[in-house]
C-alpha cells in the first residue's frame, strides 16, 4: 500500500526536488529565486490555459511518455528488475523522440534528434552500471540490489560514470545540449502548449526520480547512506551546472563516450578480475 | 475553473519580442532578469516560446518589416495573455512617431493591456509593468483574443479550430 | 578630410588604385540629395591607425545613370551600395536593394527631399 | 524424409509448370498452392521433431561433382567474359582445391543429409517468409517494364532460391554444403545482374568474387577436416575434439561471415540493391545471408567457450555496432535496411557462436524475428518504390499523410525490430542479461556486452531517425490521404503483420516472465492512443514555431557520416580482425 | 572552473543581490534621476516654448476660448529628455524635472489614440483661437479706423 | 542526396536581443549557407532628421537610433555640428564626455560578454556578469539620471556636472569593479567548457578582417590595429591613459579577451578622468545655425562610428548619414557563420555583439 502512495506522490516529489533545484540555482547565482512550490504553480497554470495542437497524434504521444515514465518509476519503487527498467526508460524517450520529429518544426526535431543522441551518449552507460549491480548483487531486482551493500567500495569508477551523465538526464549544463534554450528554444517542448505541455513538464519531475534513484541504489542497504548521496550528488549537479557552459552535441557524445564509458568499462573489467 | 485561475498570475511566463526599438528597452529587460531585480522570484520564465507564454513583452515602435512577425508570435500564444507595451516607442510611438516606416505603437495591431512609460524604461517599472498585468491576466477569460489588423480568421474545420491562418501576410490583407 | 572630386567613369579605376586594404577601409558609400534633382555620391575611406586621414571621393550625378559597384574590390562596400539602391533607389550594377524597405512602404524615402517631401 | 524431399523439389516443379501459367491470375493460383504446401509441410516437420538423416546414393554424388565442376567453370568464364581477373583467380583456386578435396575424400559412413531441429526451424522461415516474397514478387513485376518472359524467369529463379535453401539448411556434409553455398552464390549473382545494366553488372560480379572467397574458405575447411578427422560431416566434426578442429571450424565460419555480408564483405550485399526489391527482400530476411548465424549455429557446438568462438562473439558484436554507424550515413531506405540487416546478422552471429543453449535459442528467434519484420519492411520499399515513386528517405517525408498505409507498414516494422515487446527486443534484453550472466566467467564476453549495449542505441538512433521523415505531417486539420493498395500487396504484407504479433504472443506467453508484462502496458497505449483522437477535436490547431516567420521551414534529416580517414579504419581493422580469425584457429 | 565551482558553493551561503521591489521599499533611485515632468499652473507663463521644444511632442497647450490656456502631457509618450524644462523660463517652479517614477497605464486609460485625437484638437483649438483673434484684431483695428468690420466684400 | 536543413533564427528568438533574421542552411548541423535579413529595425531616422526634426532636438533623436551606444551617437552628431559652429569645447567638457562615453563601452561590453556566456548555455556566468554590471548602471544614473538612455551630451556642452561625490563613488565602484573582471578574465580563459565553446570558433584571420573592413573588438581580436580613440582627434583620449588592445586568435575567445581587457583600460581612464577633472563649464553657450558639412568618426563599444552632417544654415539639415559600426561588420559576420555548427551560431552572433537597431537606423 505504501508502495502505491509513494507512485501517486512521485511526481509531487519530483516537483519538489525540481522546485528545490530552482531556489538552488538562484541562491548560487545569487538571486532570491522563485517559491519552493513554484514547479506547482506552473502546472496548475498550465492546467488553466487554452491549449494549442499541431496535431492529434503529437500532443497524445506527450501523454504517453508521461505515462510510461510514470510506469517506469513506479516500477522502480516496485523493485523490479533494473534492465527492464532503463528499457521502459528508453521505451517512454522514443516515445518522446518520435513525438519531436511528429511535426513538421525544425527546432522540434533538432531537439529530437539530440534526445536521440544523447540517449545514444548515456543508454550504454547506464546498462553498464545495471550490469555492475548485478555482477556485485547476482541479481537484477532492485529488491536484491538494496540486500546487499558496499557498492561504493567495489564500483567507485560506476558511480563517477554516472555522475558524468547525470546532467545529460536532468538538462543541467554542460550536458543540456537537448534542451538548449538559447539554442532550439527547448527543442522537442518547443511546440507543446497549455494542458499537453504540462505533461512533459512533469515527466521532467519523473526523470529526476528516476535518475537519483540510481544514485539512490549505489547506498545499497544503507539507506542513509544512499540518501546521503543523493544529496550530495544533487549539489555536485547544480555546482557544476553554475560552473560550466553547454558543449556540443558531439563534444557531449564524445564525452560520455572517452570519458563515461572508459570509467564504467575499468571497472566492470576490474569487478571480474 | 475559478480555483485554477489564482495559480497564473503565481507563473507567468513571459516572451520578449523586440519589433524595432532602440535595444534600451531590451536590455532592460535583460538587467530585470539579472540578480538585482530578478524576475524569476515572480515564477517568470523567459520561454521565448509563444506557445508556453503568459504574458508579451513588447518592445518598439512596429516598423514595417516586424509587423506580420508580432502578429504571427501574438496568434501563437495560447490565451489567457497579456501584452505588455514596454517603453514609450512601443505604447505611442515615442520619438519615432510619424517616421515613414513605423506604425505609432503596437496598439494599431494587437490590444495592449499594460502600457510601460519610460524611455528607456527601468527594470523598475517593467517590474511595475507585469505585477499590473498578472492582476490583469487573473481576470480574463480564456476566450480567444484577435489582433486588430492583419488578422485572417478562424476557421472551423469539422469540430476542430484551426487558427493556422490567423495571422496574416501583408499583401493578403484584403 | 580630404575630398576628391572623381566621375562616375573613373571611380572604381580611382578607387583601386587607391584601396590598400592592409592601410585603408571603407567606410561608407554614402547619397547626398542636391535639390535639383542630381545627387553626390561619396565614397569614404580612412586610414588604420592614422589621425584623421579620412579621404572622400566624391561625384555629382543623376539619379539614371547606372553607378559602377566596388563590391568586386571591397566586399563590404555590399551594405553602402543596398542601402543607397534603396534610399535613393539609384541603379548600381548588380546589386538588389530590400535593405530596409518593404514592400507597402515608402519608396526611396531620402529621393528629393530638399523639395519638401519625396515620391511615393 | 519426404517431407524435407517435397520441400526441396516442390518449388522446382512449380517452376516447371511456371511455363505453362502465363496470366497473372493462373500464376497466383500456382505459387500460391506452392506456398501453402510449402508452408505446411514446414509447419509440419517443425512439430513433427524427429531428427532424420539420409544418405545419397552414389549417382548423387556423382551428379553433385558434376554440377559442382560446371559451376566452377561457368564462374571461371565469367570472370573471362568480363575481364575480372580476381573471379577468374578464385575460381581457378577453388577447381584446384575442389579437385583435391575431392581426390582425397574419405569413405564415411556418416549422412549427407540430416533434418534436425534447427533445420526445421529454417525450413519454417524460408518457406512461409520466402513464399510470401515470391508470391508478392508478381504483383511487383507486374509494375516492371520487361518483357512477360522474363517476368516468369524471375519468379522462376526466386523459387529456385527457394530451392537451393531448403536444400542448404538440411546439408550435412561440408562438400554438399559447398555445392550448395556456391549454388546460392549463382542465384545472388543472376538476380542482382537480372536487370543487366552497367550498375547491376558490376554489383553482380561484386557479389561473385566477395561470394568466392567464401567457397575458398570451406573448401580449405574441407581439407582441414580431412587430413585432421577424416570426415567432412558437420557433426562428426563438431563432435571431435583436439587437433585443428579449431582451425577448420574457423575456416568454416569464416564462409559464414562473407555470407552474412560482415564488414569487410558488405559490399555485395548493398549491392545487391540494384535488383528489384524482391530479391532484397528475398536475400535478407528468409534465405542467403541467414546461412551466416544457420553456420554457425550449426558448429556452434565446437565453438563454444574457444577462443575463436569468443573472437567470432566480438567479431560479431563490432559488425553490430560498426554496421550500425554505417548506416546512418545513408539516405537510400533500402540501403539503410541493408545495413541494419548486416548489423543484426553480426548480433546473430556473435550470439549463435557463444555456443550455449540459451544463446542458441536466442539466435534462433532473432533470426526467426528478423525475417519476419525484415521481409515486411523490403517488400514495404518496393511498394513505395512502385506505387509511389520514392527511394529516398528525404523524399519519404510526410509519407503517412500520402502514404498512410505503406507508412504504417514501415512503422510497424520499424516497431518490431526496436520497440517492446516485440522479439528483437526481447532477444537484447535476454542478450544482455545472458550475456552479463556469463560474464564473471567468461570475462572476454565483455566487449561483446559492450558492443552489444551501444549497438543496440545505434540501432535505435537509425530506425527513428527513419521514422522522423516518415511521419512528419505540418497538422492533422485535413485527415489522411487514401492509398490504394493492390490486395497483391497489401495480402502479404498484413499476413507477415500478423505473423510478428501471433509469434510475439506466443514468445511472451513462453517466456512466462511477468514483469515482461510491464512492456505491454506502453505498446497498449500506443495503439490505443488513436482513440482519443475525437476527443482532441475541442483543442486549436495551431502553426509551428519559425521564430515568427510565416513560412514552413522542412528540416531535413542527420547524416553522421564517418571521415574517410575512419572509413578506411573501420575497413582495415575489420579485414586484419577477420584474417586473425583463422589465425587464432590455426594457433589455438 | 574549479574557481566557478567554490564560487557557487560559497554564494550559497551569502545574501542574495536581489531587491524586493515592489514588496519591500524601492530600488534605490539617487536623487536627481530624470523621473516625471512636473507641472504648476500657478508660475507658468504659457510661452508655449516646452511644447515647441519637446522632441516627441508630449507637452500639449489647448487654448480655451476664453484665452487661458490648458497643458497636458503625456508620460506614456515622454521620453524623459527634459528639453522642455531646459527650454522653461521659469524652470523649477513652472515645470521641474523630479525623480517620481511614471506609471503603467492600462487598456482603459487610451493612452495612445486619445492622446493623438487630443494633440488634434488642441491644434485646431489654437488655430481657431488664432483666427479669432485676427479677426477680433481686424475688427478692433476697423472699429479704430471706424470702418464695417468683417472682411472686404468688394 | 543529402538536404539541407533550413533553420531560422530570428527574428524572434530566444536568444537575440534584437530582431534579426538568419537563415541557416545547415548539413547536420553544419552551416553551409547563410542568408541575413536586417531590415527589422529601420524607422527612418536619416529621414527624420531632415524632415522632422530642428538640428537642436537631434541629439536626442540620433540617441535612440541605438539604446547601447546612445551617448556615441549623440556626441558624434553633436562634434559635428560643434564643428561646423566652429565651437572650441573645454577640457572639462571634453573630460566629462569621455567618462560617460567610457562608462558606456564598460556598461556594453559587459553586457556583451554576459550575453556571449548566456548563448554558450553558461548561465551562471551571465548572472554574475549581469549582476557585476549594475553598479556601473547605477553610476550611469547618478551621472546622467537615467540608466540607458542618458541624454547627457548637449551641444555645447553636457547637461549635467558631476558632483564631487559622485566622482568618488565612480572611484570607488570602479575599484571595486576591477578584480571582478580579473576573475572574469581567469575563467573566459580557464573554463574547459568556455574554451570548447570559444577557442577556434567563429574564426575570423587577420586577412580576413581586412578583406571585410571589419572594424572595433571584432578587428583587434584579428590583430588588426584599428580603434578611432587613436585615430580621431576629437577627443583627447591619449590624456588619460588609453591603450589599445590587441588580441591574435580571432575566434569567440579573442574577441572576449579584448573585451575584458578594454573594460580594464576603461576603468583605468575613467579613474584617471574623474581625479584629474580640470575645472570649467560644463556647458558653453551656442551661437548661429550649423552650416557646412562635417564628418565625425568616433569609437563606439562596437566600432567605428561615423556621423556625417551637412547643412545650409537652416533649422533643418541637410542631410544626416549615420554610419554604424556593425553595418560595415555584417557581411563579414555572414561569412564567418559559414563552416561553424548551428549549437555555435547564438554564441558566435552574440561574440559579434551586433547592434541592429544601429545598422538599420
Amino acid at each position: 500500500m505504501t508502495t502505491w502512495f509513494w507512485i501517486v506522490m512521485a511526481p509531487v516529489l519530483g516537483g519538489l526536488v525540481y522546485g528545490g533545484e530552482r531556489v538552488l540555482r538562484a541562491r548560487m547565482q545569487r538571486r532570491q529565486g522563485p517559491p519552493l512550490l513554484q514547479p506547482f504553480y506552473d502546472m496548475f497554470k498550465l492546467m488553466d490555459k487554452r491549449t494549442l495542437v499541431i496535431h492529434s497524434a503529437h500532443a497524445l504521444l506527450g501523454v504517453v511518455h508521461f505515462l510510461v515514465l510514470w510506469i517506469t518509476v513506479g516500477a522502480i519503487f516496485f523493485g523490479w528488475n533494473l534492465l527492464y527498467i532503463v528499457f521502459l526508460h528508453l521505451f517512454a524517450l522514443i516515445v518522446l523522440v518520435i513525438a519531436g520529429y511528429s511535426v513538421r518544426s525544425v527546432f522540434s526535431q533538432i531537439g529530437a534528434n539530440r534526445e536521440l543522441l544523447a540517449l545514444v551518449a548515456y543508454e550504454p552507460v547506464l546498462l553498464l552500471v545495471t550490469v555492475g549491480f548485478y555482477l556485485y548483487a547476482g541479481s537484477f531486482y532492485i529488491g536484491d540490489i538494496l540486500h546487499h551493500s558496499g557498492y561504493l567500495s567495489q564500483m567507485p569508477l560506476l558511480f563517477l560514470a554516472l555522475l558524468v551523465i547525470l546532467p545529460i538526464k536532468v538538462k543541467k549544463s554542460p550536458f543540456d545540449v537537448v534542451e538548449g534554450h538559447q539554442e532550439i528554444v527547448g527543442g522537442v517542448e518547443v511546440e507543446y502548449s497549455g494542458f499537453f505541455f504540462e505533461f512533459l513538464y512533469m515527466a521532467r519531475f519523473l526523470e529526476y526520480i528516476f535518475i537519483y534513484s540510481f544514485v539512490f541504489l549505489f547506498g545499497g542497504a544503507d539507506y542513509w547512506l544512499g540518501a546521503l548521496l543523493v544529496i550530495g550528488t544533487f549539489i555536485l549537479v547544480n555546482l557544476v551546472d553554475n560552473a560550466t557552459a553547454r558543449v556540443r552535441a558531439a563534444d557531449m557524445v564524445k564525452i560520455s563516450y572517452l570519458l563515461a564509458l572508459l570509467l564504467a568499462g575499468i571497472n566492470i573489467v576490474w569487478m571480474l578480475t | 475553473m475559478k480555483w485554477l485561475a489564482q495559480f497564473r498570475k503565481k507563473s507567468p511566463w513571459i516572451l520578449h519580442y523586440n519589433a524595432g526599438s532602440c535595444n534600451g528597452c531590451d536590455i532592460e529587460i535583460l538587467a530585470a532578469l539579472s540578480p538585482r531585480f530578478d524576475l524569476e522570484r515572480f515564477g517568470i520564465v523567459n520561454t521565448g516560446n509563444p506557445k508556453q507564454t503568459d504574458i508579451f513583452l513588447v518592445t518598439g515602435p512596429v516598423t514595417f518589416h516586424s509587423r506580420e512577425r508580432l502578429v504571427e508570435l501574438y496568434s501563437q500564444i495560447p490565451e489567457p495573455k497579456v501584452v505588455v507595451a514596454v517603453g514609450a516607442c512601443t505604447s505611442t510611438g515615442g520619438v519615432f512617431r510619424g517616421m515613414y516606416n513605423v506604425e505609432d505603437g503596437i496598439d494599431r495591431y494587437i490590444p495592449v493591456d499594460v502600457y510601460v512609460p519610460g524611455c528607456a524604461a527601468s527594470p523598475q517599472l517593467i517590474i511595475d509593468g507585469i505585477v499590473q498585468a498578472l492582476s490583469i491576466l487573473e481576470k480574463k477569460n480564456k476566450a480567444i483574443e484577435k489582433p486588430f489588423r492583419l488578422f485572417g480568421g478562424i476557421k472551423r474545420i469539422g469540430k476542430k479550430i484551426s487558427r493556422l491562418t490567423m495571422a496574416k501576410r501583408i499583401g493578403e490583407e484584403k | 578630410m580630404k575630398k576628391i572630386e572623381t566621375t562616375l567613369e573613373r571611380v572604381v579605376k580611382t578607387i583601386e588604385e587607391f584601396y590598400d586594404r592592409y592601410e585603408w577601409h571603407f567606410l561608407t558609400l554614402n547619397g547626398i540629395d542636391l535639390d535639383d534633382g542630381k545627387i553626390e555620391l561619396q565614397w569614404i575611406f580612412a586610414k588604420y591607425g592614422a589621425k584623421d586621414e579620412t579621404v572622400v571621393f566624391y561625384c555629382i550625378t543623376d539619379y539614371e545613370t547606372e553607378v559602377p559597384s566596388i563590391v568586386k574590390l571591397i566586399p563590404s562596400a555590399i551594405m553602402g551600395e543596398r542601402e543607397v539602391v534603396d534610399m535613393f533607389g539609384l541603379t548600381i550594377e548588380g546589386i538588389e536593394g530590400k535593405l530596409y524597405l518593404s514592400d507597402d512602404s515608402l519608396k526611396t524615402p531620402l529621393k528629393t527631399m530638399g523639395l519638401g517631401g519625396c515620391e511615393v | 524424409m519426404p517431407g524435407a524431399m517435397l520441400l526441396i523439389l516442390l518449388p522446382i516443379v512449380a517452376t516447371l509448370l511456371l511455363r505453362w501459367f502465363r496470366s497473372e491470375k493462373m500464376q497466383y493460383i500456382l505459387l500460391a498452392t506452392t506456398v501453402v504446401l510449402l508452408s505446411a509441410t514446414a509447419l509440419k516437420l517443425y512439430f513433427g521433431s524427429a531428427v532424420l538423416t539420409f544418405h545419397f546414393p552414389h549417382w548423387l554424388e556423382l551428379f553433385i561433382v558434376i554440377a559442382d565442376l560446371l559451376l566452377l567453370l561457368y564462374f571461371l568464364w565469367q570472370g573471362r567474359r568480363f575481364d575480372r581477373r580476381i573471379i577468374t583467380l578464385l575460381a581457378v583456386i577453388q577447381l584446384l582445391l575442389y579437385g583435391w578435396a575431392e581426390s582425397v575424400l574419405p569413405e564415411e559412413g556418416g549422412a549427407e543429409v540430416v533434418v534436425d531441429a534447427l533445420s526445421t526451424f529454417m525450413f519454417l522461415i524460408i518457406n512461409i517468409v520466402g513464399g510470401i516474397i515470391v508470391v508478392y514478387a508478381v504483383r511487383y513485376m507486374s509494375y516492371e517494364e520487361i518483357s512477360e518472359e522474363k517476368k516468369r524467369l524471375f519468379i522462376a529463379y526466386l523459387l529456385l532460391f527457394l530451392s537451393v535453401m531448403n536444400a542448404v539448411v538440411v546439408s550435412n556434409s561440408l562438400l554438399l554444403f559447398f555445392f550448395l553455398f556456391e549454388m546460392t552464390t549463382l542465384a545472388s549473382y543472376l538476380l542482382i545482374g537480372f536487370r543487366g545494366d552497367e550498375t547491376a553488372q558490376k554489383n553482380a560480379l561484386k557479389a561473385l568474387w566477395m561470394n568466392q572467397i567464401g567457397g575458398v574458405v570451406i573448401l580449405l575447411g574441407t581439407l582441414c577436416a580431412i587430413y585432421g578427422y577424416d570426415t567432412t560431416r558437420f557433426d562428426a566434426l563438431t563432435g571431435s575434439v583436439g587437433g585443428t578442429l579449431l582451425l577448420c571450424v574457423s575456416l568454416v565460419s569464416m564462409a559464414a561471415l562473407v555470407k552474412g555480408a560482415s564488414i569487410p564483405f558488405d559490399g555485395w550485399l548493398l549491392g545487391a540493391m540494384v535488383a528489384p526489391t524482391p530479391v532484397s527482400a528475398i536475400l535478407h530476411s528468409a534465405t542467403m545471408v541467414k546461412i551466416a548465424p544457420w553456420l554457425i549455429l550449426k558448429l556452434s557446438p565446437a565453438l563454444g567457450g574457444t577462443g575463436v568462438g569468443l573472437l567470432l562473439s566480438t567479431f560479431g558484436g563490432f559488425v553490430f555496432v560498426a554496421a550500425s554507424y554505417l548506416a546512418l550515413s545513408r539516405t537510400v531506405f533500402k540501403e539503410i535496411l541493408g545495413y541494419s540487416t548486416i548489423a543484426l546478422l553480426g548480433l546473430m552471429m556473435a550470439l549463435a557462436a557463444i555456443g550455449t543453449p540459451e544463446t542458441s535459442i536466442l539466435t534462433m528467434v532473432l533470426i526467426f524475428f528478423h525475417a519476419l519484420s525484415k521481409a515486411m519492411l523490403f517488400m514495404t520499399a518496393g511498394v513505395v518504390e512502385k506505387l509511389h515513386h520514392l527511394k529516398d528517405i528525404e523524399d519519404m517525408k510526410g509519407l503517412i499523410e500520402t502514404a498512410p498505409k505503406s507508412a504504417r507498414f514501415i512503422l510497424f516494422g520499424f516497431v518490431s525490430l526496436t520497440l517492446p515487446p516485440f522479439g528483437l527486443f526481447i532477444v537484447k534484453l535476454f542478450a544482455i542479461e545472458e550475456v552479463s550472466h556469463m560474464l564473471p566467467d567468461h570475462p572476454g564476453l565483455f566487449l561483446l556486452l559492450l558492443s552489444i549495449l551501444i549497438g543496440s542505441t545505434l540501432l535505435v538512433l537509425l530506425y527513428f531517425k527513419v521514422t522522423a521523415a516518415i511521419l512528419s505531417r505540418p497538422s492533422d486539420i485535413v485527415g489522411l490521404g487514401h492509398e490504394a493498395m493492390p490486395s497483391g500487396f497489401l495480402l502479404p504484407l498484413a499476413i507477415l503483420a500478423v505473423l510478428v504479433v501471433f509469434t510475439t504472443i506466443r514468445l511472451a506467453a513462453v517466456q512466462q516472465v511477468a514483469d515482461l508484462t510491464l512492456f505491454f502496458v506502453p505498446i497498449a497505449m500506443l495503439v490505443l492512443a488513436p482513440l482519443a483522437y475525437r476527443w482532441m477535436d475541442r483543442f486549436d490547431r495551431v502553426k509551428c514555431y519559425h521564430c515568427g516567420e510565416k513560412e514552413s521551414f522542412d528540416a531535413a534529416l542527420y547524416y553522421y557520416e564517418p571521415t574517410p580517414k575512419i572509413r578506411v579504419a573501420i575497413y582495415t581493422f575489420f579485414t586484419l580482425l577477420f584474417v586473425s580469425v583463422a589465425l587464432t584457429g590455426a594457433l589455438s | 572552473m574549479f574557481r566557478s565551482l567554490a564560487n557557487a558553493w560559497s554564494n550559497m551561503f551569502k545574501p542574495p543581490h536581489t531587491v524586493k521591489y515592489p514588496f519591500v521599499g524601492d530600488v534605490q533611485v539617487p536623487s536627481d534621476y530624470r523621473g516625471l515632468i512636473l507641472y504648476d499652473v500657478e508660475h507658468c507663463i504659457f510661452c508655449d516654448r516646452c511644447e515647441k521644444a519637446c522632441p516627441p511632442k508630449a507637452i500639449v497647450f489647448y487654448q480655451h476660448d476664453d484665452g487661458h490656456k490648458e497643458y497636458r502631457y503625456n508620460p506614456w509618450l515622454c521620453i524623459y529628455c527634459g528639453e522642455c524644462v531646459r527650454a522653461c523660463p521659469k524652470a523649477d517652479e513652472a515645470l521641474t524635472h523630479s525623480s517620481e517614477k511614471p506609471n503603467p497605464a492600462s487598456k482603459a486609460e487610451n493612452v495612445n489614440d486619445e492622446w493623438f485625437v487630443w494633440q488634434t484638437v488642441a491644434r485646431e483649438s489654437r488655430e481657431r483661437y488664432a483666427e479669432k483673434k485676427k479677426a477680433e484684431k481686424a475688427e478692433k483695428r476697423a472699429a479704430r479706423k471706424g470702418e464695417p468690420a468683417g472682411p472686404k466684400g468688394d | 542526396m543529402k538536404k539541407v536543413i533550413n533553420i531560422p533564427l530570428g527574428s524572434q528568438h530566444i536568444s537575440l536581443l534584437e530582431p534579426v533574421r538568419f537563415q541557416f542552411k545547415t548539413h547536420n548541423e553544419k552551416i553551409v549557407e547563410v542568408g541575413a535579413d536586417v531590415g527589422f529595425v529601420h524607422r527612418g531616422i536619416e529621414r527624420a532628421c531632415v524632415t522632422q526634426f530642428e538640428w537642436k532636438k537631434l541629439p536626442y533623436v540620433v540617441a535612440r537610433v541605438c539604446g547601447l551606444c546612445a551617448i556615441t551617437h549623440s556626441l558624434s552628431f553633436t562634434l559635428a555640428v560643434e564643428k561646423m559652429l566652429e565651437f572650441e569645447s573645454t577640457r572639462r567638457i571634453d573630460y566629462l564626455r569621455m567618462l560617460m562615453v567610457e562608462l558606456d563601452r564598460i556598461h556594453s561590453h559587459m553586457l556583451c560578454l554576459s550575453h556571449t556566456a548566456e548563448n554558450a548555455g553558461f548561465e551562471a556566468m551571465f548572472m554574475e556578469v549581469m549582476a557585476a554590471r549594475e553598479p556601473v548602471m547605477d553610476l550611469q544614473e547618478a551621472i546622467s539620471g537615467n540608466r540607458v538612455q542618458f541624454d547627457y551630451i548637449a551641444i555645447g556642452g553636457v547637461h549635467r556636472d558631476i558632483s564631487p561625490e559622485t566622482a568618488k563613488e565612480v572611484v570607488a565602484t570602479l575599484d571595486a569593479l576591477k578584480p571582478k573582471i580579473e576573475r572574469l578574465l581567469e575563467e573566459f580563459s580557464k573554463n574547459w567548457s568556455l574554451s570548447l565553446k570559444y577557442r577556434g570558433v567563429g574564426m575570423l584571420t587577420y586577412e580576413e578582417a581586412c578583406i571585410y573592413n571589419t572594424l572595433g573588438p571584432l578587428a583587434r581580436a584579428a590583430g588588426l590595429r584599428t580603434d578611432v580613440r587613436l585615430e580621431s582627434s576629437d577627443l583627447p583620449y591619449e590624456e588619460v591613459g588609453f591603450e589599445v588592445v590587441l588580441e591574435k586568435g580571432g575566434d569567440i575567445h579573442a574577441r572576449n579577451m579584448v573585451r575584458l581587457y578594454e573594460i580594464l583600460n576603461s576603468i583605468e581612464m575613467c579613474k584617471n578622468i574623474v581625479q584629474n577633472l580640470p575645472e570649467g563649464e560644463h556647458l558653453l553657450k551656442i551661437k548661429g545655425k550649423p552650416k557646412g558639412e562635417a564628418i565625425v568618426r568616433l569609437e563606439a563599444p562596437r566600432g567605428e562610428l561615423m556621423y556625417l552632417v551637412r547643412g545650409s544654415g537652416k533649422n533643418f539639415l541637410d542631410r544626416v548619414r549615420i554610419k554604424t559600426p556593425t553595418f560595415s561588420g555584417i557581411p563579414a559576420m555572414v561569412e564567418i557563420f559559414k563552416g561553424s555548427e548551428y549549437a555555435d551560431a547564438p554564441a558566435i552572433l552574440a561574440s559579434f555583439d551586433p547592434c541592429m537597431s544601429c545598422t538599420a537606423k
